[in-house]
């Protein structure tokens, strides 16, 4: 007889609501069921009164970690309906914001997995070198998280050039951390025991679930759309694709961890590569067509595609994050694992719900338009919290 | 009459009265029995008080009572009488009623009359008699395989029986007596070194250590829960204990190696039965298991050959009966009133039979060795005896202290989950609250009777039980170290009521909320459950385990079953003659006339 | 003030409940526990069960699937406690407002105490709604 | 025997409900603070643990709907009085070597087990599936580590010529007759077994596994609120630093209250426990089969060597 | 294999029931194909071409029919190969794919609850994303929503 161990919606081992049942015999998972949809903000309602700069700000939220690749895959089907480029130094500032973002997805993860084994050392460790990156990341755009970067025909911002060499010298002070984890993790003897020969997904299951990312490239999948489907300018830039054929736990790390010395990589030379130059086309509309944009997120290939009447708001908005086809392969990578395992398994795709679950459809045809730009939601929000602050008494 | 004759025949006639009773007039035989059983009670204490006069004919003295019978005889008395008034609701709709209380008399006036008798033939006699009494009382129960398991039975400890018939003979032939009281062997020969094996043989049978062990979890499974709470779970205990202990102290003298071998014996009784009960998924094997397990800690008392250790042995088998049979009365009222004894089945019977649980718990907790419970004394006394052996320069205590101590550990482990699958946890399809409901007052006595004897056997164990019951038989002894029961249940009273003072501080009984279990925020479907049976997988498929694990299930340490494959493969050669052609039976039958020619013509 | 509510104030420990929120909150409130801005000098510890947790940290839209658990967590969490509300979905809607499955705000369903606006908040931020929450306490 | 008795109480009061969970408090914060500094972190106040335990005195108790109430109740009670009776032996025995009673180091022993199991039977009762899997995960626990620590712990009885009163070991290990068990071959040996055990008998991470916090939300405790969880949460506290005291007095000679010994006695009972911290954070969890297989494998054969060399007299 | 490889073998089998043949650039193809030939035409696509599934999408349009499109690529190529097919909106019913290819079965769950598209012989029609006591009929993409 079967028992159930569920794990979520509310879980430690999840920062999102989730729910896995885990169907065990003893200790031993016989059969997952994935139940998802928690998180699911299917937001078309009010979408439809997105212009295709908002949706640009709306895709960035459909995830926190990975939230300049769904800009970035935006921006790409956006400038696919238009047939357009943005302008060369704007292609090396996305590019380097995805990858520092893909530094800090992987050290986010790399800490989170290292509190789930129960190595809360690892986790402090990582995240206090994440902050490296987030600083970066602050200087360039302005925020920690969600960066508001891009928008079709080039990027809001520009580097300054006088904070280049500070952010060069922040991401060399990166490569010493990554060696410490490299060190750490990867020659742990318990982390080993922990993780070698767990969960794994071979490479005919690998290519049968269709994962992409870091679960595929550790399962001898070698797909990156940096260098299947270049975009932005990643064709000009030297870097590896690492691929593992182990397709366990622990190589699902390895994949990560080794990774990050690429996207050292890519950021050095892109600063280097960078010329001065304008940022933004100032694209004024989007014609009619369909569109197809690709980008490779920390967690894989994230999938956008929109279809535009010629007006100012998209007709069909479709994406497919990564974590969609990630986590289903679970499915297979759990069974007749131990519920310690199990965990550990169900965390190494590095899923994230919030992607999964995101399913944006902006549609243009009523016209409940409510302007609120982010600025003045944050306003909104402020206000509300000072009449709220009053109405507690708090000054 | 002579009170010893009339202590074994009066039940021995009620039982034949029991038999003609007419299969209605169930109020008739259930006082007989009740009666019965209550008057051997009465006459075990009156024995205890003053031992009786042997009974002699001729020269030979056939019975005889001495302080180590008495207390014997009490504690047969005593779970006789006491596992009667339970067998009264529990057996109320058996089939085989009749059958039942018949053979439960003559149990008891067979066992009355083991530890009465002082020649080795009535031994035998009364010994084989229990053999047929114990078929009997498995042919009682419900189940498809009560005659397999009492065909197993009857051949184990009836095979034994014959063992014990040679050992006697042995002992014949070296003493030409066989009154006990004269003989006084040493281990010398090798006939005497057979007697003993012989004997030995018998006793591991009849008490259940490895490797005769395989007929109670059979029998558990099948014969109705009061013949295995009278049988193996204290009887069977008794007497074979009983036997060992004449052996170790009367009859024989024991040289070292022995010693040695009764405690690798005893080491291996504790960890191999623990270790199965462990993975067990029916209720009553479970707690046979453990029957066999505890039997371990009486032959590691045995033997260290010293009165500490004989104390120590003796004290955990009474200890051992009463929490013993605690476990199996429980065990029976929960499988009477869930209707099954599938572990996966059960859960969260806790709330709706309290006494039962409680008593189970209790009962849970001495055989595991928590202090104060009596379990924790008796084992501790052993552990005496083995740090005696220390003093005599025998360095191997060790490995016993730690294999007997591990054994411990290991019985909590399938206690907790024993308690879990049965009382706490999510409570299985058919445990109802309308249906489930604790057992009658007639059967609830016996059980809280066992447990406040097992709190208070452990609290007041010197004073009481130590003294009065265990010592006159052993000889005053020197212990190393008193445990004082006294002050450290005080203290840990006291330590309870200091965290009731901290619960006062929190008001927690003022803050008290009920709400539904946190699983995620998830509401779980009912059915979706934790059984609690597969807790200990982890552990049947750790590699040197996983062996002896597939081992045991495919039987391949049951002695019967193992017996049975070497007859069945003898026969199987033998049958390969049978080849249904009349020349070769005609070869075969002139061969024999050949040979017996030769045979007789040699003479 | 009495010594309960002073206790509370000195060991607020947190479990974090994300009602469909794009995770950049929750990131932010873990980074609170990290070495740079280390909540545990307050002696705040993220908890794994509200059984145990004195605050409740909410994140995100209150999507439909959500609602009915989020309200039997609050409902499992022992008073007193409080709830916080981090990051602009959870204060109204944000950039989710009128989204077919987030009906209603979070402090439509749980009774919010504090708010802390920001998409996401920086944890700079959270600790100043949190401080500012202890003394809220601290007052009562 | 008035007096005596008196003694006892005042002791059990004094020391095992008093002072135990003081000092526990303050090993805790120890423990912690050291997790801190490891991790860069500035960790919490010296008060920390004492406001925690007094904030869960003052919460309300939820207590879940069909669970056995009293049982569930009663639980975290067992643990607290059985880790302050052998808290209260272990320090009048280290106060008065001399008292004591033969075989002490039995009963401390079995009392030892007697927390993990009032653990267990709460998550058990607090019918929970995922209560109820931590609570086998930490019996399983239990059945790993309780041979190999049972083999260590008889290694100091050998050396000292198989007294099983702790008086005697302490007395036996003074420093100008035999010395600490501790400073022997199969003493370090045993000792490095000892920390193991000690380790998952707090279940500390690698052995944390019973209340795997990112697995099965702490487990046993994952219905407790509240005072029941706060008296869990002082036995735990209480255990972390009774265990060290026990280990120091097995196989470090005891503690000494004159002068400058005061000192020492608590540094080496601060080695213990920043030993264990240093483990908790150097180390991910491993899993329960792993943990088992640790123990029964390399733990009791090391268990085992200390034994032979002890009784050879290394 | 390279494109053009591909774009022969495609065209080899499918060339005359392939209702449009659309390249929006070198990179993305966009092909229309009647509904019967789905299934044959994703088996050919997964199996002998070793392409992977991306997704699918579906689309309500003011026509009246509903276009699902099913995108492809072939691993290490830079091509994305979208197949379209029309379904009627007055009796919304696809074969299902999930027998195909794993990573087809959440999709055509997703589409199911949010276009009310029937995929006969899926194994698991439960809701994926909508809670489970939401309306029946009513499908949020739908343009009369």
């Amino acid at each position: 007889m079967s028992e159930i161990i569920p794990i979520g919606p509310y879980h430690p081992l999840q920062e999102e609501p989730e729910f896995f049942k885990l169907h065990v015999e003893g200790e031993r998972v016989t059969k997952l069921d994935i139940e998802i949809g928690y998180n699911h903000r299917g937001i078309e309602k009010l979408a439809e009164s997105k212009s295709w700069d908002q949706v640009v700000f709306l895709v960035e939220r459909i995830c926190g970690i990975c939230s300049t690749s769904h800009p970035a895959a935006s921006v790409n089907a956006m400038e696919d309906a238009a047939g357009i480029n943005a302008p060369e130094r704007a292609q090396f500032i996305r590019m380097i914001v995805c990858e520092l973002e893909r530094i800090h997805s992987h050290l986010l993860w790399l800490g989170l997995a290292g509190h789930f084994i129960g190595y809360n050392t690892v986790w402090m460790w990582s995240w206090k070198y994440r902050e490296i990156v987030c600083d970066v990341l602050e200087k360039i755009s302005g925020n920690r998280q969600s960066y508001a970067m891009f928008k079709a025909g080039g990027v809001r911002r520009d580097i300054l050039d006088e904070d280049i060499p500070w952010i060069r010298s922040s991401v060399d002070k990166l490569i010493p951390a990554l060696d410490l984890f490299k060190g750490a993790v990867m020659d742990d003897p318990v982390i080993h025991a922990r993780t070698k020969g767990i969960g794994i997904l071979t490479e005919e299951m690998a290519k049968a679930y269709c994962v992409v990312g870091p679960t595929a490239r550790a399962s001898n999948v070698a797909i990156d759309v940096r260098r299947d489907d270049p975009y932005f300018l990643y064709d000009q830039v030297d870097f590896d694709v690492i691929v593992l054929g182990g397709g366990d736990v622990f190589d699902k790390a390895a994949v990560r961890i080794l990774e990050m010395y690429e996207s050292v990589k890519i950021i050095k030379q892109s600063l280097d590569l960078m010329k001065p130059g304008i940022v933004d086309l100032h694209i004024k509309e989007i014609p009619p067509g369909e569109g197809i944009g690709r980008a490779e997120a920390p967690r894989g290939e994230v999938y956008h595609y929109c279809l535009s009447d010629g007006s100012n708001f998209p007709a069909r908005y479709k994406v497919r994050a990564p974590s969609y086809v990630n986590i289903f392969s679970n499915e297979v990578a759990c069974i007749g694992q131990q519920v310690a395992d199990a965990a550990l398994v169900l965390a190494a795709v590095d899923p994230c719900y919030c992607c999964t679950e995101r399913l944006i459809v902006v549609d243009n045809d009523t016209n409940k338009t409510r302007e609120i730009k982010g600025n003045a939601l944050i306003q909104l929000s402020h206000q509300r919290t000072e009449e709220i602050k009053k109405s507690l008494g708090i000054s | 009459m002579n009170p010893i004759l009339f202590s074994i025949g009066l039940p021995v006639v009620l039982g034949c009265l029991c038999w003609m009773v007419s299969g209605r007039n169930r109020w008739l035989r259930e006082s007989l029995t009740i009666a019965g059983s209550l008057a051997l009670f009465v006459i075990g204490i009156r024995f205890f008080i003053s031992i009786p006069a042997p009974v002699l004919w001729g020269q030979v003295t056939l019975f005889s009572l001495d302080a180590l019978g008495s207390m014997m005889l009490l504690a047969c008395g005593f779970f006789g009488f006491l596992i009667a008034l339970y067998s009264i609701p529990v057996m109320r709709d058996a089939e085989m009623r009749s059958a039942y209380y018949s053979a439960f008399l003559w149990t008891l006036g067979a066992a009355f009359g083991v530890i009465l008798s002082n020649h080795l033939l009535l031994l035998l006699f009364f010994w084989g008699m229990l053999a047929v009494t114990l078929y009997m009382l498995i042919l009682c129960g419900k189940s498809q395989t009560a005659s397999e398991s009492a065909r197993k039975a009857l051949i184990i400890v009836g095979g034994s029986d014959g063992i014990l018939l040679l050992g006697i003979f042995c002992i014949y032939a070296l003493t030409s007596t066989f009154e006990m009281h004269l003989i006084r062997l040493p281990l010398d020969g090798g006939l005497a070194i057979l007697g003993f094996v012989c004997l030995g043989i018998a006793a591991f049978a009849k008490a259940g250590a490895i490797p005769f062990h395989t007929w109670i979890p059979d029998m558990a499974s099948s014969a109705p829960v009061p013949g295995t709470a009278l049988m193996p779970a204290s009887l069977d205990k008794l007497l074979g204990i009983y036997l060992l202990m004449r052996m170790a102290t009367r009859l024989f003298i024991l040289t070292p190696v022995f010693n040695t071998a009764l405690l690798i014996l005893g080491t291996v009784t504790i960890l191999a039965a623990v270790m199965r009960a462990l993975v067990q998924h029916d209720l009553k094997r479970l707690l046979a298991y453990h029957a066999v397990s505890q039997v371990g800690y009486m032959i590691v008392g045995i033997g260290t050959g010293n009165p500490i250790g004989f104390a120590g042995a003796l004290f955990h088998m009474l200890n051992n009966t009463i929490y013993k049979t605690g476990l199996f009365l429980a065990g029976g009222a929960v499988e009477s009133q869930a209707g099954t004894s599938d572990l996966d089945k059960l859960g969260g019977i806790g709330r709706l039979m309290p006494w039962t649980f409680v008593t189970f718990l209790v009962s849970a907790f001495a055989i595991s060795g928590v202090p104060p419970m009596n379990g924790f004394v008796s084992k501790w006394i052993i552990y005496q005896g083995l740090f005696e052996m220390n003093r005599s320069g025998n360095s191997l205590w060790i490995i016993w202290l730690a294999a007997a101590m591990f054994g411990s550990g290991l019985t909590l482990a399938s206690f907790m989950k024993l308690t879990h699958a049965i009382f706490l946890g999510t409570p299985g399809r058919d445990i109802q609250p309308g249906r489930v409901k604790e057992i009658g007052l007639l059967a609830r006595i016996p059980m809280i009777v066992l447990a406040v004897l097992s709190i208070g056997f452990g609290i007041f164990a010197y004073g009481g039980p130590m003294r009065h019951l265990i010592l006159p038989s052993i000889g005053e002894v020197d212990y190393p170290g008193i445990w004082s029961p006294g002050y450290a249940t005080l203290m840990v009273l006291l330590g309870l009521v200091a965290g009731l003072l901290i619960y006062g501080i929190g008001r927690s009984n003022q803050n008290l909320r009920e709400q539904d279990s946190f699983i995620g925020g998830e509401k779980l479907p009912v059915e979706n459950r934790v059984t609690g049976t597969g807790f200990y997988e982890t552990i049947q498929s750790l590699p040197g385990l996983r062996f002896f694990y597939r081992k045991a299930e495919t039987r391949s340490f049951d002695i019967y079953v193992q017996g049975s494959r070497l007859v069945a493969a003898i026969t199987r050669v033998l049958r390969k003659s049978h080849t249904g052609v009349l020349t070769f039976y005609l070869v075969w039958a002139i061969a024999g006339l050949v040979l017996l020619l030769v045979w007789l013509m040699g003479r | 003030m009495n010594l309960k509510m002073k206790a509370l104030t000195k060991s607020p420990w947190v479990y974090h409940l994300s009602t469909g929120s794009c995770n950049n909150c929750d990131i932010e409130i873990l980074d609170c526990l990290t070495p740079r801005f280390d909540l545990e000098r307050f002696g705040i510890q993220l908890v794994g069960s509200p059984r145990h947790a004195d605050a409740l940290l909410v994140t995100g839209n209150m999507t439909l699937k959500s609602m009915p658990r989020a309200l039997e967590v609050y409902n499992q969490m022992p008073k007193p406690g409080v709830v916080i509300a981090i990051g602009t979905c959870s204060l109204g809607h944000g950039i989710f407002d009128g989204s077919y499955i987030c009906p209603k705000t979070v402090d439509e369903v749980l009774p919010v105490d504090i708010y802390i606006p920001g998409c996401p908040p920086k944890p700079e931020a959270i600790i100043a709604g949190v401080a500012k929450l202890l003394n809220k306490l601290a007052g009562k | 025997m008035e007096s005596l008795t008196l003694k006892y109480f005042g002791y059990f009061i004094g020391i095992g409900c008093i002072l135990t969970p003081l000092a526990g408090m303050l090993a805790s914060w120890v423990d912690r603070k050291v997790t801190a500094r490891v991790q860069w972190r500035v960790g919490p106040p010296l008060l920390q643990p004492f406001w925690d335990f007094v904030k869960l005195l003052g919460k309300e108790t939820v207590v879940p709907r069909g669970s056995a109430r009293t049982v569930f109740l009663m639980a975290p009670l067992l643990g607290f009085s059985a880790v302050a009776l052998v808290s209260t032996i272990l320090w009048s025995t280290i106060v008065h070597p001399e008292t004591g009673f033969v075989g002490d180091l039995i009963v401390v022993l079995y009392l030892l087990m007697i927390p993990s199991m009032a653990v267990i039977l709460g998550g058990f009762a607090s019918k929970n599936p995922i209560a109820s899997l931590g609570a086998s995960r930490e019996m399983k626990l239990i059945l790993g580590y309780e041979l190999p620590f049972i083999l260590a712990c008889l290694v100091a009885v050998i050396h000292t010529e198989g007294s099983i009163r702790l008086g005697e070991i302490i007395i036996y290990q003074n420093p100008e007759t035999y010395g600490p068990v501790g400073a022997k071959l199969s003493g370090i040996l045993a000792i490095i077994v000892c920390v193991m055990v000690v380790q998952a008998k707090l279940t500390c991470v690698p052995f944390d596994i019973p209340e795997a916090e990112t697995e099965i939300m702490s487990g046993p405790f994952v219905e407790y609120s509240g005072p029941p969880l706060a008296v869990y949460k002082l036995t735990r506290m209480m255990m972390l630093i009774t265990l060290p005291v026990f280990l120091v007095i097995l196989f470090l000679g005891g503690m000494h209250f004159q002068g400058w010994a005061i000192l020492w006695s608590i540094l080496k009972v601060l080695l213990f426990l920043v030993l264990v911290t240093l483990i908790r954070n150097t180390n991910p969890r491993v899993r329960i089969d792993q943990a088992v297989r640790f123990f029964w494998g390399p733990m009791t054969v090391i268990a085992v060597a200390a034994v032979i060399l002890a009784l050879t007299g290394n | 294999m390279k494109w053009p490889d591909i774009e022969k073998k495609i065209k080899e089998k499918f060339g005359k029931q392939i209702l449009k043949w659309a390249e929006h650039n070198e990179r993305r193809i966009y092909a229309d194909i009647p509904l019967p030939l789905l299934k044959e035409f994703v088996q050919f696509l997964l199996g002998p071409l070793k392409g992977r599934f991306i997704i699918a999408s579906g689309v309500d349009t003011p026509r009246g029919v509903i276009e699902i499109l099913y995108h492809f690529d072939f691993y290490q190529l830079p091509q994305v190969f979208s197949l379209r097919v029309m379904v009627d909106k007055k009796n919304p019913k696809v074969e299902s794919l999930a027998g195909v290819s794993k990573a087809i079965e959440w999709i055509e769950r997703e589409i199911h609850e949010l276009l009310g598209i029937e995929f006969t012989g899926h194994p698991d029609m439960r809701h994926l994303i909508l809670p489970d006591d939401w309306p029946e009929g009513n499908y949020p993409l739908r343009r009369d929503q």
